[in-house]
């Protein structure tokens, strides 16, 4: 009879679908996925390493290189460790500001993040190109508020560095009113079309229990039907007083953790424009004037998490009392939504695999840190 | 012309040999299928040469396009594409036996044949539309259509056989389970489990 | 798990299952490209629309950068006098997470004592991560982010830069982000009103030489009833203040800070000692006319050291205007640093015009006593 | 063209060649145009394609080089040949040499039959189209032998992909064909093309109709639906979006390509390109008529044919420049329409492209031959070939009646199949209660 062999593919870690330096191991049957090992670690920058010998506000550039696409969440996470431990207040204003900057990261990440899975289930970009658009525009106003693109390092303990520029606003009010539009053309070209429906639709399930058991967050866990979103289940900052809803899945395949962020971009521009409402009556400034940049805090630990576009960012810092973290711990998104990759391309074909791996969406500067 | 069709059919029949010889005598399999494909094709551009336009496509169609690369799955599919060159001791009667199969084929034809090809009658260029797609349709429904439906049964075993070779392939292999098939296996497995343990302790 | 929601609901997305998918999808797809193709023949300049080309035909046009966009940190000097705003507090260097700024202070040739300023300044471009900490953290605006981008070369070393490449004038900053600098002038001028309200006497210095000036104050006067009165130093040492400051002379002396400071930003040039930056004539004139108004201000004659201006010595006229100007100050009772960098090319001329400029002050103060 | 040769060398000169070296002159100077027109389609394409999909993602694309970057393209090839060429040592150099031409010889034979404008056509051939796509499938075997020689685990896949879909795509293609020869009763190409003169109706249908030149087969509904299954095949055939598998980027890095670098990767885009540009021809000729339009029909007839001596030689000149630019227009519209498809899509995976194939595409252009039947039987057959009921209809009725049957027939084909093929795919993805026990079964 045929004699058919087990094929061994290294995908990566150079390989155009890998979303960075990251490898796999693969053991194919045919096109069929038996095995798959995650490897990674290419892309280790020595993250919690450095961030111990820099001093707490040394750090906060460092955490934009995290997740480069969120930049602003991750400062948050960061921002609200330190103020955990030291104590700091954060004005009313302020808190909009960094709500107000968050919720245009989710927008951005999760048009961008859209635009690389249908890229690689093989779209010649042009999803890709539309959702960057719009990330450029959230990316011109985020240079506007902060001097820089992507590493925006807006920031501070206390506060954000900068109030917003005169021109800020009536930008952001032109951007809210292209965004329900590109959404409705992003759901037209993915909600309906065949062929992502044939791609998407029952390819790398990731069940109820099986998600909530692998710890995975943000979209992925929300795709397999899990209501759990820290703006919710623990509320910081000022989400307590925004009106917006979860979305989840019900299967918990691609085509759900499609759906859940074209909700969830259609959320946050509900969230930013109660913000815009509410921002002029906010008190306070930017930042508290009192507060040190320069912070010894008292010895002890601290974790803080917030909900950024690809799950729960926590950061753990111990403190020895001086004016350097003892030890500084990232719970980054990308890497523990990253765990269930091997067994959730088990069973599925090879080209199945570049889309699940697509729709976790990860940033390899998160996981490798 | 004729000078012009001289030169053709030689050069073609050179590649049509030398292919041919290189098929048995090169010692990597797949070259020696590609050499075939090779000798395949200078057959139908010969065919060409012939005016026999509908073989010499049929020829293209069937032998370079699909069963050539038939040949080259069925040598995929092998073990070692690198063949020991095996020439045993008595290799010239191996030789001496083929040439006599061959000649006692040929031979007859050689003789026997009559070598007055007539002339064509018409003016060159001008052929007659010997391939005729309606011709050959109704040639396929009448004067031939026992071998036409022979033609047909022995395609639909092959077809069915290899199906059959498939199936039986992919009966045997074992399935791979996807996660969540796998979660739905284990509850069921940890449900029918706990119904047994149930029964058992109601029984005690 | 649920969790409990005050305000929103969880949604449970509609797969939309059970509806014939017989390639609407596919045509929608479709209509959706056509009409970004067909709008694509217009450009899209505005927020609010999402077709038309939005493409930035990059060496032909460039974007408009934000005013504080930061890309690499430079240093901004006094477009007339040349001067320096940096005075090496190492601030930038503490704070810098990559660690890429190198400063090395200037001592003083005579004494060997550290002054405010900084002889050598390297930030290596290279490793710097734009995150802007050290232009925020700057106690005197001397160190800004800048706009320019196109910084690519062919080797690393070169993007090695030294202070004479970092060196910015104070107008290339205001034209590139002038709200941004009128903030930076309206900090550091409420932060000079409120030196000069807690500590009159010791106005723009630097809070580490307050000590030594006391110090030295207390030594001059001793000299001065030693020597039998009001008497000074010749050449090198300006004139020995008086022990009290009249209302006038504090007047005075706020009015030269403001002058000085609407060139040079910040209560430190008054007092920091100038490096002579590659200037022409033409700028030596400008100093030398902005010191005579300083004097002026000062409530003195107008001095005389603009006057003798020659611009055959351009150098050496600068020179003067600018220990002129200092001189104008000083007479506002300041005590002046002793240390004067000399260019070595014409250090005699440089003494004889700073013997001028002395005298020049010594009349001024005179003057403004009388009055 | 030899009749032009002959004329020149032997009448005009006097110099008496033989007839066969006439013959090979004239040979060799068709063949040297078609290797000219070959390599600027490609060059034309690239730049084509680039420029409208940017348009299509609000972009512009490349402008650079020359004016609105007509240059590009050469700017490529001047940089894709100096290239370095890359052999991989475990590679089989001889095979990996020469697969890239095994991929690009078949393009070119395909030019042999195309006709570019009325009476403007290499080789007439009988059965033109059989061998259009009998030579389309020799490039099968050059992309095996890439993807084999290459000993690469991506180009083998890819290879295995390519081989697999081309095979699988040629059975509904060559059966969407099957359909219009029924129709049209030959496999000329050239017949193809006068078979759709005319206005919405044939005039070999109905011949009361006026010749329009727009007779074309897309007009009636076997003709549409044979259309929609062509394409689409030609689409898998040409290896472009949503069938661009074998050179899948995101999963297989480029197929059976991988291993290829400088002018050797040149020439399987080469062939790629022009494999496109003869597909896009191709649809456009049997299914819009080619250089069928208004106008060419009437400026051929005065034109010098074989069966008008006394014509006059502006009208063929006038005729083939209307009938270039008919067909270019159709062809380049058809171009349009695939980087319209790849500016929209994503790609299907191999299995999905199988079965898409072999469970929806073959059964829907099976149902199409049977149309086609109906459509013959109405509109030819008389009772000599035993439908004795048509006979006293009109031409015009009898058109109406085979168009309003084979449409319902067809569209009623259409849905039904869509629907079981859409359950079947259902099936595929869903955790389906047989499926489970039998694995439990088998666990």
């Amino acid at each position: 009879m045929l004699k058919t062999e087990e094929l061994q593919i290294n995908i990566g870690p150079q390989h155009p679908s890998t979303h960075g330096v990251f490898r796999m191991l693969v053991t194919v049957d045919g096109e069929t996925v038996t095995d798959l090992k995650p490897v990674f670690g290419y892309l280790h920058r020595n993250h919690e390493q450095i961030a111990e010998v820099n001093t707490y506000l040394q750090n906060m550039p460092y955490t934009d290189r995290l997740d480069y696409f969120n930049a602003m969440a991750n400062n948050q996470a960061y921002a609200m460790a330190v103020e955990k431990m030291v104590g700091i207040e954060v004005p009313e204003r302020a808190e909009y500001l960094r709500v107000l900057m968050v919720e245009l990261t989710r927008i951005l990440n999760h048009a961008g993040a859209l635009g690389f899975l249908i890229n690689d289930m093989g779209a010649w970009q042009t999803q890709l190109a539309f959702g960057m658009r719009e990330r450029e525009k959230i990316l011109d106003l985020f240079e506007s508020v902060s001097g820089a693109r992507l590493m925006c390092n807006y920031f501070r303990f206390g506060g954000v560095a900068r109030d917003l520029p005169p021109d800020f606003m009536p930008r952001l009010k032109d951007l809210l009113v292209a965004m329900p539009a590109f959404v409705d053309e992003m759901e037209r070209l993915l909600r309906e079309n065949e062929i992502l429906l044939q791609r998407s639709e029952g390819i790398g399930i990731l069940p109820k229990d099986l998600a909530l058991a692998y710890s995975v967050t943000g979209p992925v866990l929300r795709g397999s039907g899990v209501a759990y979103d820290i703006r919710r289940a623990e509320p910081y900052s000022i989400y307590d007083r925004l009106d917006f809803d979860i979305p989840v899945g019900s299967v918990g395949d691609v085509y759900d953790r499609i759906l859940v962020r074209i909700e969830e971009m259609r959320q946050s521009r509900r969230i930013i424009e109660q913000v815009i409402a509410q921002l002029p009556d906010a008190q306070g400034g930017h930042i508290n004037p009192k507060a040190r940049q320069n912070v010894r805090p008292p010895v002890g630990d601290v974790y803080a998490r917030v909900e950024t576009p690809k799950g729960e960012l926590g950061f753990y810092l111990v403190s020895d009392g001086s004016s350097k973290p003892y030890r500084y711990k990232v719970r980054a998104p990308s890497f523990i939504n990253l765990t269930p990759l091997g067994d959730m391309c088990r069973g599925y074909k090879v080209a199945d695999m570049v889309v699940i791996l697509g729709s976790i969406d990860i940033v390899m500067g998160e996981v490798d840190r | 012309m004729d000078l012009l069709i001289q030169i053709i059919f030689g050069l073609l029949v050179a590649l049509i040999i030398g292919a041919a010889m290189m098929v048995v005598t090169v010692r990597n399999v797949i070259h020696a299928a590609l050499w075939l494909i090779a000798s395949f094709f200078a057959v139908a551009a010969l065919y060409l040469v012939l005016e026999a336009e509908f073989i010499a496509i049929v020829q293209v169609l069937v032998y370079v396009g699909a069963i050539s690369i038939l040949i080259l799955f069925a040598i995929m599919l092998t073990r070692s594409s690198e063949g020991e060159r095996l020439l045993t001791q008595h290799w010239w009667a191996a030789a001496l036996i083929s040439l006599g199969l061959f000649g006692a084929v040929l031979l007859p034809t050689l003789v026997g044949h009559t070598w007055n090809i007539p002339l064509p009658s018409g003016a060159p260029g001008t052929p007659e539309t010997l391939s005729g797609v309606e011709e050959i349709g109704r040639g396929f429904v009448n004067e031939f259509v026992i071998h036409f439906e022979v033609a047909g049964i022995l395609l639909t075993v092959a077809l069915i056989g290899a199906i059959v070779i498939a199936f039986e392939e992919r009966s045997r292999r074992r399935r791979v389970l996807t996660l969540s098939e796998e979660h739905i296996l284990r509850q069921r497995q940890q449900a029918t489990a706990e119904r047994v343990s149930a029964v058992a302790d109601a029984v005690d | 798990m649920t969790i409990e929601m005050q305000r929103g609901s969880v949604i449970v997305m509609d797969r939309r299952r059970g509806k014939l998918r017989a390639g609407q999808g596919l045509l929608q797809g479709l209509k959706v490209v056509w009409d970004h193709w067909a709008g694509s023949f217009r450009t899209n300049d505005n927020f609010s629309k999402i077709h038309g080309t939005f493409t930035v035909e990059y060496p032909d046009e460039r974007l408009p950068m934000p005013q504080a966009y930061r890309n690499m940190p430079v240093l901004l000097f006094d477009d007339e006098s040349g001067h320096e705003l940096c005075t090496g507090c190492y601030q930038c260097q503490r704070i810098c997470p990559p660690q890429v700024i190198h400063i090395t202070q200037a001592k003083d040739p005579v004494t060997g004592k550290m002054v405010p300023a900084a002889t050598e300044f390297i930030i290596e471009y290279d490793a710097c991560m734009s995150c802007g900490f050290c232009a925020e953290v700057c106690p005197f605006d001397s160190i800004k982010m800048d706009h320019v981008y196109e910084l690519s070369t062919a080797d690393r070393v070169s993007l090695t830069m030294r202070k004479t490449q970092l060196n910015r004038p104070i107008s290339y900053y205001t034209g590139i982000a002038p709200d941004l600098w009128a903030e930076a002038q309206a900090g550091a001028m409420k932060k000079l009103q409120g030196s000069i309200k807690r500590r009159p006497d010791v106005i723009g210095l630097a809070a580490s030489l307050t000590e030594k000036i006391k110090a030295r104050r207390l030594e001059l006067a001793a000299a001065g009833q030693v020597a039998g009165g009001g008497g000074q130093e010749a050449g090198v040492a300006p004139a020995a203040p008086a022990a009290k400051l009249t209302p006038e002379e504090k007047a005075a002396k706020l009015a030269a800070m403001k002058a000085a400071k609407q060139a040079g930003g910040a209560p430190a040039p008054a007092e920091a000692p100038v490096e002579l930056s590659p200037a022409d004539a033409k700028a030596a004139k400008l100093a030398a006319i902005k010191a005579a108004n300083a004097a002026k201000q000062a409530g003195a004659a107008p001095a005389e050291a603009p006057v003798e201006l020659s611009p055959a010595d351009a150098k050496a006229a600068k020179l003067a205007a600018i220990k002129a100007a200092n001189a104008a100050k000083q007479a506002g009772a300041v005590p002046a640093p002793v240390e004067v960098p000399s260019t070595p090319l014409d250090a005699k001329a440089a003494r004889l015009a700073a013997i001028k400029a002395a005298n020049a002050a010594k009349q001024a103060a005179e003057q403004s006593n009388n009055e | 063209m030899q009749d032009v040769v002959n004329q020149v060398i032997n009448t005009s000169f006097g110099w008496g060649w033989p007839s066969w070296a006439i013959a090979l002159i004239g040979y060799l100077i068709v063949a040297a145009i078609l290797f000219g027109i070959a390599p600027f389609q490609m060059l034309f394409l690239t730049l084509y394609e680039r420029r409208a999909i940017a348009r299509m993602q609000d972009r512009i694309g490349p402008n650079r080089v020359g004016p609105e970057g007509a240059f590009q393209p050469l700017a490529d090839g001047v940089k894709i040949f100096t290239k370095e060429d890359i052999v991989p040592a475990a590679a089989d150099q001889w095979v990996h040499f020469i697969a890239p031409c095994v991929v690009v010889a078949p393009t070119m034979f395909m030019f042999a039959v195309l006709p570019w404008g009325p009476g403007m056509v290499p080789v007439d051939m009988n059965l033109g189209l059989l061998f259009f796509f009998a030579i389309s499938s020799v490039s099968a075997v050059g992309l095996m032998m890439a993807g084999w020689a290459s000993s690469n685990k991506f180009a083998l896949v890819g290879a295995m992909r390519a081989v697999a879909q081309m095979v699988s795509y040629e059975i509904p293609a060559v059966l969407s064909l099957l359909a219009i020869v029924m129709v049209t009763g030959s496999l000329s190409i050239v017949e193809l093309i006068n078979y759709q003169g005319g206005l919405f109706i044939s005039t070999r249908d109905v011949a009361s109709v006026p010749d329009w030149g727009l007779g074309w087969f897309i007009f009636s509904p076997v003709g549409f639906l044979a259309f929609i299954a062509f394409f689409i095949a030609a689409l898998a055939e040409g290896e472009r979006t949503p069938f661009d598998i074998p050179e899948a980027d995101s999963e297989i890095v480029a197929g059976y390509m991988t291993e290829y670098s400088g002018m050797k990767f040149g020439l399987f885009y080469l062939a790629q390109y022009v494999l496109n540009f003869l597909l896009c021809a191709i649809t456009s000729i049997i299914f819009f008529g080619g250089w069928q339009g208004p106008g060419v029909g009437w400026l051929y007839a005065q034109a010098i044919t074989p069966a008008n001596l006394q014509g006059d030689w502006i009208f063929n000149v006038l005729a083939g420049v209307l009938g270039v630019f008919y067909f270019l227009l159709k062809t380049y519209g058809f171009f349009f329409v695939m980087v319209w498809i790849r500016g929209a899509y994503a790609r299907l995976r191999i299995d999905q492209l199988m079965d898409f194939g072999w469970k929806f595409l073959i059964p829907l252009t099976l149902v199409n031959i049977f149309s086609a039947a109906i459509w013959v039987g109405l509109t030819k057959w008389g009772a000599a070939d035993g439908l004795a009921f048509v006979e006293g209809w009109s031409p015009l009725m009898r058109w109406a009646v085979a168009f309003a049957v084979t449409l319902i027939l067809n569209l009623g084909a259409y849905l039904f199949l869509a629907r079981i093929f859409a359950q079947s795919q259902d099936e595929r993805t869903r955790q389906d209660d047989e499926v489970l026990e039998q694995l439990t079964n088998v666990a």
